[in-house]
């Protein structure tokens, strides 16, 4: 059963992240990146972490991508001037795509994680689940990532006024220099 | 003072007046020559003291080293020196007297008396050596002044170039010398005259031809020798003073001295080689004198003549056939000193005659445009007529001794040189005929030689002195004892040798005297051989050719093999290959500015070809 | 209650906060100065820069004062293995906060009288230097994220800083979008690397492989394992990024273009310092085991690096890319310092020499640049300098000397720093590397003196220069009595540097 | 239940090759930045399940710093997109190549 | 730390230096007398402390070096300091260095270039490396130096040069930098080879002494050595650079750095690259001969065919280096000693001809010999003097004695090396010989041209001037006092070079010279000589001789 939802699962996120990359309306693609993030989560449910799966829907499903959609709203952008690809980068693109799944392919086979003296291989059902209680977090991030945390607001902090300094419309256009 | 002091001195004082000129009087030209007589003079007596209190003396200082090498700077005073510097001493003291009334009104006087100064310090140089190097620096410096004085009228560009290819020319020569010498080294270990001739002495075996033509080289160069020869003519450019004195009796002389003082250097079989030349030399110069107009110009190619028949004398030493060689080439060198010393004074005397003849034709040079002289200066013309009748060789004047000397050499040991040197009299008594008969005799031919009048005494007091030297410098009591070591080798003809030698010699003479006199006329108003025979005057005139081989050479081959190297190294060194690598860079640079195309794609391509090959390369493909 | 308070104890235990004082100063002054921008009346808000600027001052004298031999931490981990303190953690606090000052006044020259905010700035500069400084001792990757993700955030702010300008703004949006690809691959390494080096299976697997040091110890034992190959690989994409090494370089002509001067001076010398200082680290206490792959690796991407950042600036006419592509070209000199020291020990002093050279050079052409470039953002051609050393002596001196340092030429502080690297380098045998900087370092010469001959050839003009010139007709910003004695002072260490290397040698020889 | 590591991983790596194709062939501003958050993911399903399959919390806990900065960083580069736009009236990548060479 | 007066060295490194500084910094507020004053100073310090410490020269007869300092300057890591100190082979060329410098400064206080200021601080810093270049014991600070020297060049030929002095300035710094690096890696492949974990030369040479380096060690480092200090030598074909930048560098710098700076990278090789390497300097040596073969014959006739005055003297300084690295590629004591005098009165003739050809070139505003002819009718001091200066430059013994000691040393030093070489060697005094006059010839002989008649018009043509002959003449009496007394010099070189270079005995094939009772003792004159040009011979037997010889 697992099994089988892990497949649907990663079916489901690697399909709808394909359909981002693949819709040409950016309102599709941002909905796609939806059920993609979605996807994530669940996979991080079979994991058992639970946790982050929450978090995942909510940061990202919930925030971030409706941050997307606003924007692709605000801007509104008619894609008149689109330009055909040129032959270059869709040779090009094949040829990343190629490589790309290559290099995935890679890391897959290789023979380093099937890691040579393994007597069983590892999976779910011989595993313990790690990080299924939220409080093992703020355990470790109240002590051992202390600092990482107090950091990491700050980079928040950081993020804001950028993003209140960037965003922020003038209020006189005039004081604007007349280059652009 | 002692006598290594009395050397030195005598060595620097030349030097110490061209330097006082040099630096303060340049302005002041008659201190200049006042200075600079005074020094001829303190040389002149300083001279005789040596050459006749019978001082001889050698020493040398360490002058720098480098590991065993050495160069030592030294003193080598032996009768050979003192014969060399007796002439140099008299006949430059004479000059500076002379100069004083030639050069009276010359606007470059103080120059032209430093230049003096300096050419005695320089000669003396050279006589007084002990060594090749010294010798070779005090060889280069006379070149130097030669140089400076032949182009005294540097504003004059036939003077400049005159100097300048003096100077080249004997460069050239200085080449094969200079090499000479640094084989010498290696070859001997010294050179130091002493020690090498002591090696030689030890084992005769260790010469070496290459080394001996290498040092003939010198002489080519300085004495005028075909084919270095060209030099000389042109070098009359300068003051006819300084024309007697360098380019007649000292300088040029100094290529026969150095062969001398280095005979033992020359093994026999480069010693035909270098009797060839002089005979060559000697025939040469006296067919294009016969051609020339310019006074100067005559006697310049009679110097080369006359220094052929001393080198031809010089090598003919070599050719014993039976006995000791080294006993016959001092025959040779003897011989050879004794024609250096008795031209150096007749051929200065006829200089510094031609010079009062130009000075009071208020420089006019042409023969054919003088005539008539022999009235109106009559000093100068009973000078320059004993001037030219000793070398001619008449018999009882300077002349006719050397020349005989060298001819019973000659006669002695190569019947053919011998045949050539006699044609060489013929032909001297014919071309010195004719310039006597047509400058000194018939009409004047220009308001410039109407005009002439006898010179004062500063200009005709040498002359008198000199003719006296010219009349005397052939018999024995002029060269005392003193002299012995070097004189005593001068081979004299007895007997049959005697009459076959002397007879002939004054039968040439007596030829050429009469063809000249018959052919030209006196006081010819043109050449009757241009008129009668273009042909063979023209050819005479062309000097055989060799100017024009030089010429030629310079600028057809040195000049545009120049300029093909400048051309390669301006087009393909510098061009193609330093600009054309820094073009290429900059191809790659303008390539590299492209790919910067500022659209973001391409740059996360780069991000992307990165990744690429970091994985490749620790997947370890690449 | 004893039960409660345990996970506090430990808390207590291993977070020694006296460790990072100097970073939370800065933080608490970066605070500071949002409060007091709300509390000062507008008149009095001019004054905020100037306590920004003392604040870091005084910072700066402190971890000098205090901090210079680590304040009793040296050698030792802080923060459960967070951080780590070292000598060459203390050179770079000292380095960041130089510059960051530095930045501080080429801020106030430079966005004098543009239509943006200015405490912010000092805010975001302040946050992104304690970050800076936590980088460089970072000993764990979660740490060593955080920190260069700080960092980076900042700069996309202020790099697109000039707002009201499209170049500033798509410089930002440039420098964002690769800096985000580059760190998702990084992050890709680090997981891989977690992955296998955490794998209870392997030998010598850690609890937690994030740290440093259990890293190393495990790569000791599986040195050649793909895996961890391969998330190495990533890790120095991401690395490289910063530090614009081959082909990773791409982004910076256009981003320092883009960004107002201080902000691209912050970039070339903070940023990059901070990637070498990373670097420094991976390669030597962590990456060191996979040597057999690892310098191969870099020492070809270094010797692309030297190659395309000298071609590249050769034919460059605008300042500021010159600056970005002839730093890569630095960049390029200073990985050969890093493969160095992993067999020269005293390398990494060299290295961190040749930053602080750098450093002294760079602020002082920024310097120039920031004093010289009107508010509009043009003027940085090599065109706009032609009358600079006529015009303005002191602005075209500190120019040469600057420009002289960056291309190494002695008796300048850039000399001795690549003299040190190449000596590194040819005690480590890296020959062919040495070779090709060489001849990197002559091509630098060809642009840096274009540049000076720019700017000082036509001090005496003759009537063909006089008719080729159009004199650049724009008001230049005067260099106030401050500006005089930073930029002289900028110029003279770098001098005396050059002369007497003293003290800093002497404090890097500890290494 | 025997969904190995293998699995995730390939999960992992697949979305973070779609993810980089995305960024690769994407003009929209917008999209390729949704690109970049297809990738970030990626990292994290790779983290978490190491973290499950080595049984420590690390990467759990490095996927919630990942989450955060992941959100700082669209906010700020969303902030960026929209003031560009405002100058530019574009955010078609070709079009935004005003620095160049 | 100071031995006796090794500060002098200091003050001729520094005081350069300083007062350069001071007139950068102080600009217009040091008032235009003051100025010249303090430059005056920068320049006749070193000069003056060169002319004491040559004086009072007498080195350790263990190390060869006298006047040893050391100061730490804070890279002990590398094993670097301050260390200044005089051998016989530094000597004569911080001479060179001291008198080149006060010529080229006295003549650039009146030469009236604008900003005169920078013009003046600039030649002071260039002379400051100078000094330290060749007082530096310490390889990395000799390196140092000589930077210091090279890039006031690069920025006076582009300020105050003439005829494309951009494109000059450009490509003489790349170039030479080329050079520079390739000659700082050779250093420092030395340094981290000897294993002497110093830059001190005394200390690697001590090193290596121990243990020498393996042949391919030698060969590649010896190949960097060469290459590098070649290039900044101008050996052929990496001379390009050379006349290019003389023509356009201003007559000060150029003096300074035909003079003396040129010299520094045949001094890096003969004081270290082939005392260090002696084995990677053999087997590079043949290829170093023929290239520099090809300096003497190639850019000889390069010269003959130039037209332009600086050029040709460039191009004649590049052809004399050829004879320079001759002597060298001996490597016997006698090749290099020549080479080390060569440099030294080449440095002061070229310097000579640089500052004369601008007096020309004042006078008649070219610097197309074509275009002049007869100036020695208006000018005939400075006509003198030019043709004293130029004769010297092509070696003539006389004005030019020092140049012909080391041109004879190198010849002689080359027979010993490679026989044929010395003909094309001597071939080149022939060639210099033809540029030399025609330079003369052209340019103050004969008639004046038209277009120099067209200048003479306008103005009066005034002959040289004292401000003009004062520094031509500090540098002819220094190069007549040491042509007429070598020993000044080589016995210092003779010292140093000794000991490092091979010392052969000539006249292998005459094994009897050198053999006591040979030489004789000075004959008095009673005795008399026998008396013929054949030499005497003591005894006996030298009677008999005497009497074999009459005929």
């Amino acid at each position: 059963m697992v099994d089988f939802l892990f497949y649907i699962f990663a079916t489901l996120t690697l399909g709808s992240a394909a359909m981002v990359v693949l819709s040409r309306n950016p309102v599709n693609a941002a909905m796609f990146l939806i059920v993609s993030m979605v996807g994530v989560a669940s996979l991080f449910v079979l994991l058992s972490a639970f946790f982050l799966a929450v978090l995942q829907v909510l940061v990202y499903a919930g925030a971030v991508v409706v941050l997307f959609l606003f924007v692709v709203m605000l801007l509104d952008e008619e894609d008149k001037r689109r330009v055909s690809p040129g032959k270059l980068n869709s040779v090009a693109s094949v040829v990343a795509l190629v490589l790309l799944l290559l290099g995935a392919f890679s890391i897959v086979i290789s023979p380093d994680l099937v890691v040579p003296g393994m007597a069983e291989p590892r999976t779910l059902g011989t595993t313990e689940a790690v990080g299924a209680n939220p409080s093992e977090y703020g355990y470790h991030l109240f002590t051992t990532y202390m600092l990482p945390f107090q950091v990491a607001g700050f980079l928040l902090l950081v993020a804001m006024i950028g993003v209140i300094l960037v965003s922020r419309k003038y209020r006189d256009d005039s004081e604007v220099p007349a280059r652009s | 003072m002692s006598n290594e002091q009395l050397i030195v001195s005598l060595l620097v004082v030349p030097f110490l007046s061209a330097l006082v000129i040099g630096v303060l009087l340049r302005r002041n030209h008659d201190a200049a020559a006042a200075v600079s007589l005074a020094a001829a003079g303190v040389v002149l007596l300083g001279s005789l003291y040596l050459i006749f209190g019978n001082i001889r003396e050698e020493f040398s200082y360490e002058w720098m080293t480098f590991g065993e090498y050495t160069v030592s700077l030294g003193f080598y005073f032996n009768d050979l020196a003192a014969l060399l510097l007796f002439v140099v001493a008299v006949v430059g003291f004479l000059i500076h007297v002379f100069s004083l009334g030639y050069m009276k009104d010359d606007p470059g006087k103080a120059r032209y008396f430093a230049g003096l100064s300096l050419f005695m310090f320089s000669m003396m140089g050279i006589v007084f050596a002990n060594n090749l190097i010294m010798i070779f620096i005090f060889w280069e410096l006379v070149g130097l002044s030669s140089f400076l004085l032949i182009n005294h009228y540097y504003h004059k560009p036939s003077a400049a170039a005159a100097a300048k290819k003096a100077f080249i020319v004997n460069r050239l020569g200085d080449f094969g010398f200079l090499i000479g010498i640094i084989w010498s080294y290696w070859h001997f270990g010294t050179l130091n005259l002493f020690d090498m001739a002591a090696l030689v002495e030890a084992d005769p075996d260790v010469l070496h031809v290459g080394i001996g033509l290498l040092l003939f080289c010198s002489a080519l160069g300085k004495s005028g020798q075909i084919p270095l020869h060209v030099w000389l003519p042109d070098a009359m450019e300068g003051p006819t003073p300084v024309s007697a004195l360098i380019h007649a009796a000292t300088m040029v002389a100094a290529g026969i001295y150095l062969l001398c003082r280095i005979f033992f250097l020359i093994p026999p079989d480069a010693m035909v080689l270098i009797m060839w030349v002089g005979a060559a030399t000697a025939v040469f110069g006296s067919l294009c004198a016969i051609v020339q107009t310019d006074i100067k110009k005559i006697l310049a190619y009679s110097t080369i003549s006359q220094l052929g028949y001393m080198v031809a004398a010089f090598g003919l030493g070599a050719l014993v056939v039976d006995g000791d060689t080294q006993t016959a080439i001092q025959a040779g060198i003897g011989a050879a000193m004794f024609h250096l010393v008795t031209h150096g004074f007749f051929k200065a005397l006829l200089f510094l005659g031609a010079g009062s003849v130009i000075h009071a034709c208020h420089h006019e040079q042409n023969i054919y445009r003088m005539g008539g002289l022999r009235l109106r200066m009559p000093i100068t013309f009973a000078t320059f007529t004993i001037g030219f009748l000793a070398l001619v060789g008449m018999p009882g004047l300077a002349g006719f001794f050397s020349k005989d000397a060298i001819l019973y050499l000659a006669w002695e040991n190569n019947r053919v040189v011998f045949l050539i040197l006699a044609a060489t009299a013929l032909l001297t008594a014919f071309y010195m005929t004719r310039l006597w008969l047509t400058a000194f005799f018939g009409e004047a031919k220009t308001d410039a030689s109407r005009d002439a009048s006898e010179n004062d005494w500063l200009m005709t007091g040498p002359l008198v002195v000199l003719a006296i030297f010219s009349v005397l410098a052939g018999y024995g009591f002029m060269h005392p004892a003193i002299f012995d070591g070097i004189l005593r080798e001068v081979p004299h003809a007895e007997g049959a040798a005697f009459a076959w030698v002397a007879g002939i010699s004054v039968v040439v003479l007596v030829a050429g005297f009469l063809a000249a006199w018959l052919y030209y006329g006196a006081g010819a108003r043109e050449d009757r051989l241009e008129k009668q025979y273009p042909g063979i005057h023209g050819f005479l005139a062309s000097k055989f050719f060799f100017d024009d081989v030089y010429e030629w050479y310079v600028s057809h081959v040195q000049q545009r093999f120049a300029s093909v190297l400048n051309f390669i190294d301006h087009i393909v060194i510098s061009g193609v290959i330093v600009r054309g690598a820094a073009g290429l860079v900059g191809l790659l640079s303008l390539g590299t500015r492209a790919a910067h195309t500022g659209n973001l794609h391409a740059y996360v391509y780069w991000i992307f070809l990165g990744v690429v090959l970091l994985w490749l390369f620790v997947r370890g493909v690449l | 209650m004893n039960e409660n308070l345990s996970p506090f104890k430990e808390i207590a235990a291993s977070n020694q906060w006296s460790a990072i004082l100097p970073e939370i100063s800065l933080a608490v002054l970066a605070l500071g100065l949002l409060v007091l921008e709300v509390f000062f009346p507008r008149h009095r808000r001019i004054l905020i820069p100037r306590i920004a600027i003392g604040g870091q001052l005084v910072v700066l004298a402190a971890v000098l004062l205090f901090y210079r031999d680590g304040a009793g931490f040296l050698g030792q981990e802080t923060f459960a293995g967070m951080l780590f303190h070292d000598q060459a953690g203390q050179a770079m606090r000292v380095f960041f906060l130089l510059s960051s000052l530095l930045v501080g006044y080429l801020a106030t020259v430079s966005l004098a009288g543009k239509p943006v905010p200015k405490v912010e700035f000092f805010h975001i500069l302040l946050v992104v230097t304690a970050a800076l400084m936590l980088l460089a001792q970072s000993n764990h990757f979660v740490m060593f994220f955080i920190a260069l993700e700080t960092v980076t955030i900042g700069f996309y702010v202020l790099v697109s800083y000039l707002r009201y300008q499209s170049i500033s703004l798509e410089a930002g949006l440039k420098y964002l979008i690769l800096s985000g690809v580059s760190t998702a691959i990084l992050l890709f390494g680090i997981a891989l690397l977690y992955g296998i080096a955490g794998n209870p299976l392997l030998a010598g697997a850690s609890p937690d492989p994030m740290n440093f040091g259990a890293l190393n110890a495990f790569l000791k034992n599986h040195p050649e394992n793909s895996l961890a190959l391969a998330g190495m690989a990533m890790v120095i994409v991401g690395v490289g990024f910063k530090i614009a090494a081959f082909p990773f370089q791409i982004w910076v002509p256009d981003v320092y273009q883009g960004a107002s001067t201080p902000v691209t001076a912050f970039l070339a010398v903070a940023s990059k310092a901070a990637g070498f200082a990373v670097l420094l680290i991976l390669v030597l206490k962590v990456f060191q085991p996979m040597e057999a792959v690892l310098v191969p690796l870099l020492s070809v991407l270094a010797a692309l690096t030297i190659l395309f950042g000298n071609i590249a600036a050769l034919t460059q006419r605008n300042t500021k890319r010159l600056m970005g592509l002839s730093g890569v070209a630095h960049a390029g000199y200073l990985m050969v310092g890093v493969i160095a020291s992993l067999y020269v020990p005293w390398a990494q002093g060299a290295v961190l020499f040749y930053l602080f050279a750098y450093l002294l050079a760079s602020f002082a052409v920024f310097g120039v640049m920031a004093h010289l470039s009107p508010e509009d953002g043009t003027g940085d051609e090599l065109d706009d300098y032609l009358s600079l050393a006529g015009d303005r002596p002191f602005l075209g001196a500190v120019l040469v000397i600057g420009l002289g340092s960056l291309a190494g030429i002695p008796p300048l502080a850039g000399f001795i720093g690549k003299l040190l690297i190449f000596v590194a380098a040819f005690q480590a045998g890296l020959y062919w590397l040495l070779g090709v900087a060489l001849f990197g370092v002559v091509l630098s010469i060809y642009y840096y003196f274009g540049w000076i001959r720019s700017a000082v050839f036509r001090y005496w003009k003759t009537a063909d220069d006089e008719a080729e010139d159009k004199q650049p007709s724009r008001e230049r910003r005067e260099v106030t009595p401050v500006g005089r004695w930073i930029l002289g002072g900028l110029a003279a260490a770098t001098v005396v540097l050059g002369f007497f290397q003293g003290p800093l040698s002497t404090w890097l020889e500890r290494l | 239940m025997n969904i190995g590591i293998m699995d995730f991983l390939a999960t992992s790596a697949l979305l973070f090759a779609i993810g980089f194709f995305g960024i690769l062939v994407r003009r929209n501003t917008l999209v390729v930045y949704m690109c970049l958050e297809l990738m970030l993911n990626a990292v994290t399903i790779a983290l978490v399940a190491f973290s499950r399959y080595n049984g420590t919390m690390d990467g759990n806990v490095f996927v919630f710093f990942i989450i955060t900065v992941a959100a700082a960083e669209v906010a700020v580069g969303l902030a960026i997109i929209v003031a560009l736009f405002r100058r530019r009236h574009t955010i078609q990548l070709p079009q935004l190549n005003l620095l160049k060479h | 730390m100071f031995e006796s007066i090794s500060f002098l060295i200091h003050l001729a490194v520094f005081v350069p230096i300083l007062c350069g500084a001071v007139l950068l910094l102080a600009g217009t507020r040091l008032e235009e007398l003051l100025a010249r004053r303090v430059a005056t100073a920068g320049f006749v310090v070193p000069a003056v402390a060169a002319i004491w410490l040559w004086w009072a020269f007498s080195p350790d007869p263990e190390t060869g070096y006298a006047f040893m300092s050391d100061l730490p300057t804070g890279l002990q890591i590398i094993g670097v300091s301050l260390k200044f100190g005089l051998n016989g082979i530094s000597l004569p060329l911080f001479v060179l260095a001291g008198v080149v410098g006060l010529a080229a400064g006295l003549y650039a206080l009146v030469s009236g270039a604008e900003r005169l200021r920078q013009y003046l601080s600039l030649l002071l810093v260039m002379q400051g490396g100078l000094m330290g270049i060749f007082a530096s014991v310490d390889v990395f600070f000799f390196y140092f130096f000589h930077e210091i020297a090279l890039i006031p060049t690069f920025v006076m030929i582009g300020i105050w040069g003439g005829r494309e002095r951009h494109y000059a300035a450009m490509k003489m710094t790349v170039y030479l930098s080329l050079g520079a690096l390739l000659s700082l890696v050779g250093l420092i492949a030395l340094y981290v080879q000897s294993g002497a974990e110093s830059f001190d030369i005394l200390s690697m040479k001590e090193q290596l002494s121990g243990q020498t380096l393996s042949t391919v060690a030698q060969n590649y480092t010896f190949a960097l050595l060469l290459f590098g200090f070649g290039i900044l030598v101008s050996l052929w074909p990496f001379h390009t650079w050379a006349a290019l930048g003389y023509g356009a560098a201003p007559t000060s710098a150029a003096m300074l750095h035909a003079g003396v700076l040129k010299k520094f990278g045949l001094y890096g090789l003969i004081q270290i690259g082939a005392p260090l390497l002696p084995q990677g300097a053999e087997n590079w040596m043949y290829f170093l001969a023929l290239l520099a073969l090809g300096n003497v014959v190639i850019i000889g006739f390069v010269t003959v065919a130039q037209r332009d005055l600086k050029q040709m003297i460039g191009f004649s300084s590049v052809m004399h280096m050829g004879y320079c690295f001759l002597g060298l590629a001996c490597l016997s004591a006698v090749g290099v000693g020549g080479a080390v005098i060569l440099m030294f009165a080449h440095g002061l003739t070229v310097a000579l001809l640089f500052l004369l050809g601008n007096c020309i070139y004042q006078r008649t505003d070219t610097f197309d010999m074509r275009e002049m002819g007869g100036l020695g009718r208006n000018a005939p001091v400075l006509a003198a003097f030019f043709v004293t200066a130029m004769l010297a430059s092509i070696g003539l013994p006389g004005p030019g004695l020092a140049n012909f000691w080391g041109e004879l040393t190198v010849f002689i030093g080359l027979w010993q090396y490679r026989e044929w070489m010395v003909v094309p060697a001597v071939f080149g005094v022939v060639i210099s010989a033809v540029y030399g006059l025609r330079a003369v010839g052209n340019i103050f002989f004969g008639e004046p041209t038209e277009s120099f008649r067209s200048v003479a018009a306008e103005r009066k043509i005034s002959d040289i001037q004292s401000h003009e002959r004062t520094p031509a003449l500090v540098l002819l009496l220094l190069l007549i006092l040491v042509g007429l007394w070598p020993r000044s010099l080589t016995d210092a070189i003779d010292q140093s070079v000794s000991p490092i270079y091979q010392v052969t005995v000539p006249s292998e094939e005459v094994s009897a010279a050198g053999d006591a009772g040979i030489r004789p003792v000075a004959l008095s004159g009673e005795e008399g000589l026998p008396s013929c040009c054949a030499p005497p011979r003591p005894g006996p037997e030298n009677e008999a001789s005497a009497n074999v010889l009459s005929p």
